[in-house]
């Protein structure tokens, strides 16, 4: 019996040390090619970093100058995406979850299409933009068209994170509301949205990172110009776009395009801190799940 | 003595009109895939109309201005390209979210959440950019040109990665302590409670995951296009350069008019029909959606 | 009818939406679209900055694409002007162009590969797959990469009509869209041969990328080659308009024109026309 | 007279609720008004065509606590929710029959199902204080239901804290989270919570059963004074509770693979001579 135990004990902890060292070595390989990555873009492009270089416009196709503009139309092309898709998508999610009954045949046509849309690929996206907002609409190449781009494509991301968080909010909540007479209206507003906040500050995140790291449905949406826009109506140069152009087609432009990305990662960075921040402090302070 | 009046100011009536807005709002969510999908037809029809669906299947290349548009040897390189990656991407990205979730001290754990976050939020660009300049000339030196199907499922596979680790990492979070305890009060090591209760508890969510990220293996463009070489071929080795269909569409849509341009949507409806498949799939297999 | 409707409410809205977010300054303001060629669009840019700030209250609107879509755009009217990396071809004969500046096409090889020069016959070889080693035509023993451009561009046309090819003809390893992937590959690979545009390559040359422009048919791939009209693979750039320009259009193309831009053309490595 | 002041056998305040408080076993109507409150008529219930509940017939009466009792699974909790329409939240819940509150249709289509559950108000098991401060859980429900007035909602907090003796303990940390409150106390702020609303009716699901026993015994006491202004139906495990505190007893057990009523009566004559075995096996512990 004992010599049985022993015997069984040496067999598992052999499989054991197979998977703990599988696994450390899968987790040393992934954080061995993103710092790979990460340092690379960092050892090229921290030497050209600079405050001019945030707030200058570029000069010479974007050799030299900075980035000013660029940033300012990124930041812009964001919030309309965020604009648009936000209240859209909190809607479409409250809707999934709490408005129709499970296995509703429109509801799970609601849901496959945007499944399908979440995997739409963003240069068909992009023409999709370019024909239906920047022409059919008459938005042109401008911000707004291709906010509105971004916005569909971030839009399953933020719906599909959304309705997890909602799901994951505890039904003794929603049937405290009920059973108090409070509406259904009033139960979201009141509960069940601030107990979501912080999945839907993630998911936000999530459609944000996405759309910031964008090229392909920008090119042809938002477009090229990289003068500093003084309306949404204007054409605006995204940060990707601009990193695109800077390696693809400008000769000498790999400094810029290093330094490009270095911010680029660097905003993403902070985005992401400033949500997980918001998530745990602010929201926390009105609602506590203990 | 009146008791539950029945009134329009009344909550429920609220209730129903919020319902009837939402849902409207849903209904335009949804409408947006509908609006891609006819804008795709129409721009494309007039080529389907006059050489017909077959011959996107059955030419000899993608010669446009010599009138020969076979998209198959890209539809083939997409799939292979995109199940490459998965099949890299997958075992490591679930490796990582069971370091995270399993094996890892806690604060290692923390910062390497962190680090895969941020991975997932770097711009294919980026990683086109990167493997342009670092990772296919290393591997042009052992076998020529460098720029290939290999390279792409290389920079695919980091880039689907995260999607990956983060869905997987949900998903082993999902499982329930209660569970965790039970297998470690029958003396279960942590390899076989791993293997034996914390995999098949999770499946559902990492394999939802996985299809999302194939999705976005699907439809990476400029990373793909950067470095994967583009020629118009059915890969044959790893090592064959090959042009995805999504690489297509970015490399011409900008110099082609006419017939051209329409095959060029063509290969969109294409992508679109794979998107559409694999969408299928996934509400088969995980019996409801793609996103966890 | 109804579908009318919608079709009014969704512009109406767009419409609403432009006006909710377009300053009333903007009224009055002058406004200049070009779109085209991916290769004169950083040119153009720089060039409508210049005229922007010469002519206050003018806007100049650069979009990127390529030559075909300069074309397109100009005929449908979304441009005013376009950008053509190319002569216009026999069927668009009926649109204005103006050349700004000339570019050569040069072959590119990795500076580490020995061969000093090919003949045409020997680069028609090369890309058409007859020849595969470098050893044959003089080079060290390793496989040939052959780099070529993606469908469209007017390098690739002007490439293909003066080895007299057809792109089917051509067995390609890599296919680049840009200039600059076409430098990377190149240089990133010692077995590796492309043809970019001459001023990039010069340029990338001069900053210790591992590149070398081979000289065609006897004649340096230099910028003054191009210059003195000697090399054989040249092309203009050039703004096209869809009837004699008039107006804002016709002061742009002047000025584009004019020597006091010659310092931006040759900042973006091309060659400045000449009159 | 239209006032839901009506429906209390005595006034809200006033006399102290114990008075009215008869001493276990001996439930008598005295306190409570003879008519019917409720009047549930073969009532059935199933979820997904899955029966659960069948042909329950049963009267509940003004101003009493009837305790509905029986082995887990036999359909109490869903006849308690159907009562304020709760079920309508649960998807294939179907509910058949008659349910008479106050003699008006508390299924009739047109009903609003919120003022519905204003009126009849419910704890449930689990304690469950919104994610919100102590101050907010309670205010909230009142101002959603059109109380506005600052002094009005300052005099209803405190009076219904005081009422589940919770404002001593939580009067100086008000608008701390509920949630960190402990068990026993989210319970009492639950019942705080729903009195606040002045319903006439409270249904309560287990509502001791997952505190601790001191919690629970402070929980119970706060029961027995409901009676009288409240009509009280409360489903419980505990034999002895229900004995304790009922006028009333419901015994359900399953039959056919649904829940049914089987022997309803007064709550002495339910544990001292049940007329069906079933019920005195169950009650004398032999059964369930």
């Amino acid at each position: 019996m004992a010599k049985y135990g022993l015997f069984s004990m040496t067999i598992t902890s052999n499989l054991d040390r197979f998977m703990t060292l599988a696994i450390w070595s899968a987790a040393l390989l992934v954080a061995a090619a993103f710092l790979w990555l990460l340092g690379d873009v960092l050892w090229h492009g921290a030497a050209h970093l600079s405050w001019s270089f945030l707030t200058e416009a570029p000069e010479n196709a974007g050799r030299s100058g900075g980035i000013g503009p660029i940033l300012v139309s990124t930041l812009m092309i964001l919030a309309v995406a965020v604009a648009a898709a936000v209240p859209l998508g909190l809607a479409t999610a409250v809707w999934l979850t709490e408005f129709i009954r499970p296995g509703s045949s429109f509801g799970r046509l609601v849901g496959l299409s945007l499944d399908v849309l979440a995997g739409v690929p963003s240069i068909v996206l992009g023409l999709f933009g370019n024909a239906f907002f920047c022409v059919y609409l008459g938005l042109g190449f401008s911000i707004l068209a291709g906010g509105l781009t971004l916005a569909c494509m971030v839009l399953p991301i933020f719906i599909r994170t959304a309705e997890a968080g909602l799901r994951a909010v505890p039904a003794d909540w929603r049937n405290g509301a009920a059973a108090l007479g409070l509406s259904r209206g009033a139960a979201l507003i009141h509960i069940l949205l601030p107990a979501a906040a912080p999945a839907l500050a993630a998911a936000l995140m999530l459609g944000i990172g996405r759309a910031m790291a964008e090229t392909a449905a920008l090119i042809y949406t938002s477009g090229y110009v990289d003068r500093m826009p003084s309306s949404l109506s204007d054409s605006g140069r995204a940060l990707a776009v601009h990193i695109y152009d800077l390696s693809m087609n400008v000769a000498g432009g790999d400094p810029n395009a290093y330094a490009s990305a270095l911010v680029l990662i660097t905003l993403l960075i902070i985005i992401n801190s400033t949500a997980l921040w918001l998530a745990e402090n602010l929201l926390q302070r009105r609602i506590v799940t203990a | 003595m009146i008791w539950f009046k029945p009134s329009i100011l009344s909550p429920s009536y609220a209730d129903a009109r919020l319902g009837w807005g939402l849902a409207a709002a849903a209904g335009l969510a949804a409408a947006i895939l509908l609006l891609i999908v006819l804008l795709l037809l129409r721009e494309s029809w007039p080529v389907l109309q006059r050489v017909g669906g077959v011959r996107f299947f059955a030419d000899q290349g993608w010669y446009p201005a010599e009138e020969m548009y076979g998209l198959a040897p890209m539809l083939w390189a997409t799939l292979a390209a995109s199940f490459g990656a998965v099949l890299l991407a997958g075992p490591l990205g679930v490796a990582s979210a069971l370091f995270c979730r399993h094996y890892a001290p806690f604060s290692v754990a923390r910062l390497y959440r962190r680090m895969v976050t941020l991975l997932a939020g770097i711009p294919s660009v980026v990683f086109g950019f990167w493997g342009l300049t670092v990772l296919v000339p290393l591997l042009a030196q052992f076998q020529p040109p460098g720029a290939s199907l290999l390279t792409g499922i290389l920079i695919l596979a980091l880039m689907i990665l995260p999607t990956v680790a983060l869905t997987a990492d949900a998903a082993l979070a999902a499982v329930p302590d209660a569970y965790l305890r039970g297998a470690a009060a029958l003396g279960l090591s942590r390899g076989a409670t791993i293997a034996g209760v914390v995999l098949p508890a999770a499946r559902g969510g990492i394999i939802s995951g996985v299809l999302l990220a194939t999705a976005r293996a699907l439809g990476e463009t400029m990373a793909v296009l950067m470095v994967a070489g583009n020629v118009v071929q059915t890969p044959t080795s790893l090592f064959d350069p090959v042009r995805t269909l999504t690489a297509n569409i970015a490399l011409e849509m900008a110099y082609a008019s006419g017939d051209h341009r329409a095959a060029l949507f063509v290969s969109g409806l294409m992508l679109m029909g794979l998107v559409i498949i694999l969408a299928a799939a996934a509400w088969r297999l995980s019996g409801g959606r793609l996103h966890g | 009818m109804k579908k009318h409707i919608v079709h009014h409410l969704l512009r109406i809205s767009a419409a609403a939406l432009m006006l909710t977010v377009t300053p009333l300054s903007q009224a009055s303001d002058q406004k200049l679209v070009l779109t085209g060629s991916s290769t004169i669009a950083p040119l153009a840019v720089e060039l409508g900055k210049r005229f922007e700030k010469l002519n206050p209250g003018v806007r100049v609107d650069v979009q990127s694409g390529g030559s075909s879509r300069g074309v397109n755009d100009v005929r449908s009217g979304l441009a005013d002007i376009g950008m053509v990396s190319r002569a216009l071809k026999d069927d668009e004969k009926d649109l204005k162009s103006f050349t700004i500046a000339l570019d050569g096409v040069g072959i590119i090889l990795h500076s580490g590969n020995p061969v000093k020069t090919l003949t045409d016959q020997q680069i028609i070889d090369i890309y058409t797959g007859k020849i595969s080693n470098w050893r044959e035509v003089g080079g060290k023993d390793g496989r040939i990469t052959v780099v070529n451009k993606a469908g469209g561009r007017s390098t690739l046309e002007l490439f293909l009509h003066y080895f007299k090819l057809k792109d089917s003809e051509i067995k390609a390893h890599v296919v680049i869209g840009d200039n600059q992937q076409g430098i990377k590959m190149v240089a990133g690979n010692p077995g590796a041969v492309g043809y970019v545009s001459i001023g990039a390559a010069e340029f990338e040359a001069g900053n210790g990328t591992p590149i070398r422009l081979l000289s065609m048919a006897g004649v340096a791939a230099s910028v003054e080659s191009v210059r003195n009209g000697s090399f054989p693979l040249a092309r203009p750039l050039n703004l096209i308009t869809k009837t004699e320009p008039v107006g804002l259009a016709k002061k742009f193309i002047e000025f584009s024109r004019s020597k006091e831009v010659n310092d931006l053309v040759q900042a973006q490595y091309f060659v400045p026309f000449v009159r | 007279m239209t006032s839901t002041i009506d429906m209390h056998c005595r006034p809200a305040t006033g006399t102290p609720a114990d008075a009215y408080t008869l001493g276990p076993l001996q439930s008598g109507p005295s306190c409570c008004d003879p008519e019917p409150l409720i009047r549930v008529e073969n009532l059935s219930l199933s979820y997904d065509n899955k029966p659960a509940l069948a042909g329950v017939t049963l009267d509940i009466y003004r101003g009493c606590i009837t305790a509905l009792i029986g082995p887990s699974g036999c359909g109490k909790t869903s006849f308690l929710s159907s009562l304020n329409r709760l079920t309508d939240l649960i998807p294939g819940c179907e509910v058949e029959g008659r349910i008479l509150i106050n003699r008006q249709d508390a299924r009739a289509p047109d009903l609003d199902v919120q003022t519905l559950r204003r009126q009849v108000g419910m704890i449930f098991q689990k304690p469950n204080p919104f994610p919100l401060s102590i101050r907010r859980n309670l205010e909230m429900p009142l101002r959603e239901h059109g109380v506005r007035n600052r002094s009005e909602l300052c005099d209803r907090l405190e009076r219904t804290l005081t009422d589940v003796g919770l404002w001593d303990e939580v009067k100086d940390r008000l608008d701390t989270p509920a949630l960190a409150l402990s068990g026993g106390q989210q319970q009492r702020l639950c019942l705080a919570r729903a009195l606040a609303l002045e319903p006439s009716v409270l249904l309560m699901d287990e509502p001791c059963s997952a505190l601790d026993p001191l919690s629970s015994a402070v929980v119970e006491d706060l029961i027995q004074r409901l009676r009288g202004r409240y009509t009280v139906v409360i489903v419980t495990h505990n034999l002895a509770q229900a004995r304790r505190i009922a006028n009333y007893a419901g015994f359900f057990w399953v039959r056919e693979r649904a829940g049914t009523l089987i022997e309803f009566g007064r709550c002495q004559q339910i544990f001292e001579e049940p007329a069906h075995d079933l019920t005195a096996a169950y009650v004398s512990g032999a059964r369930g």
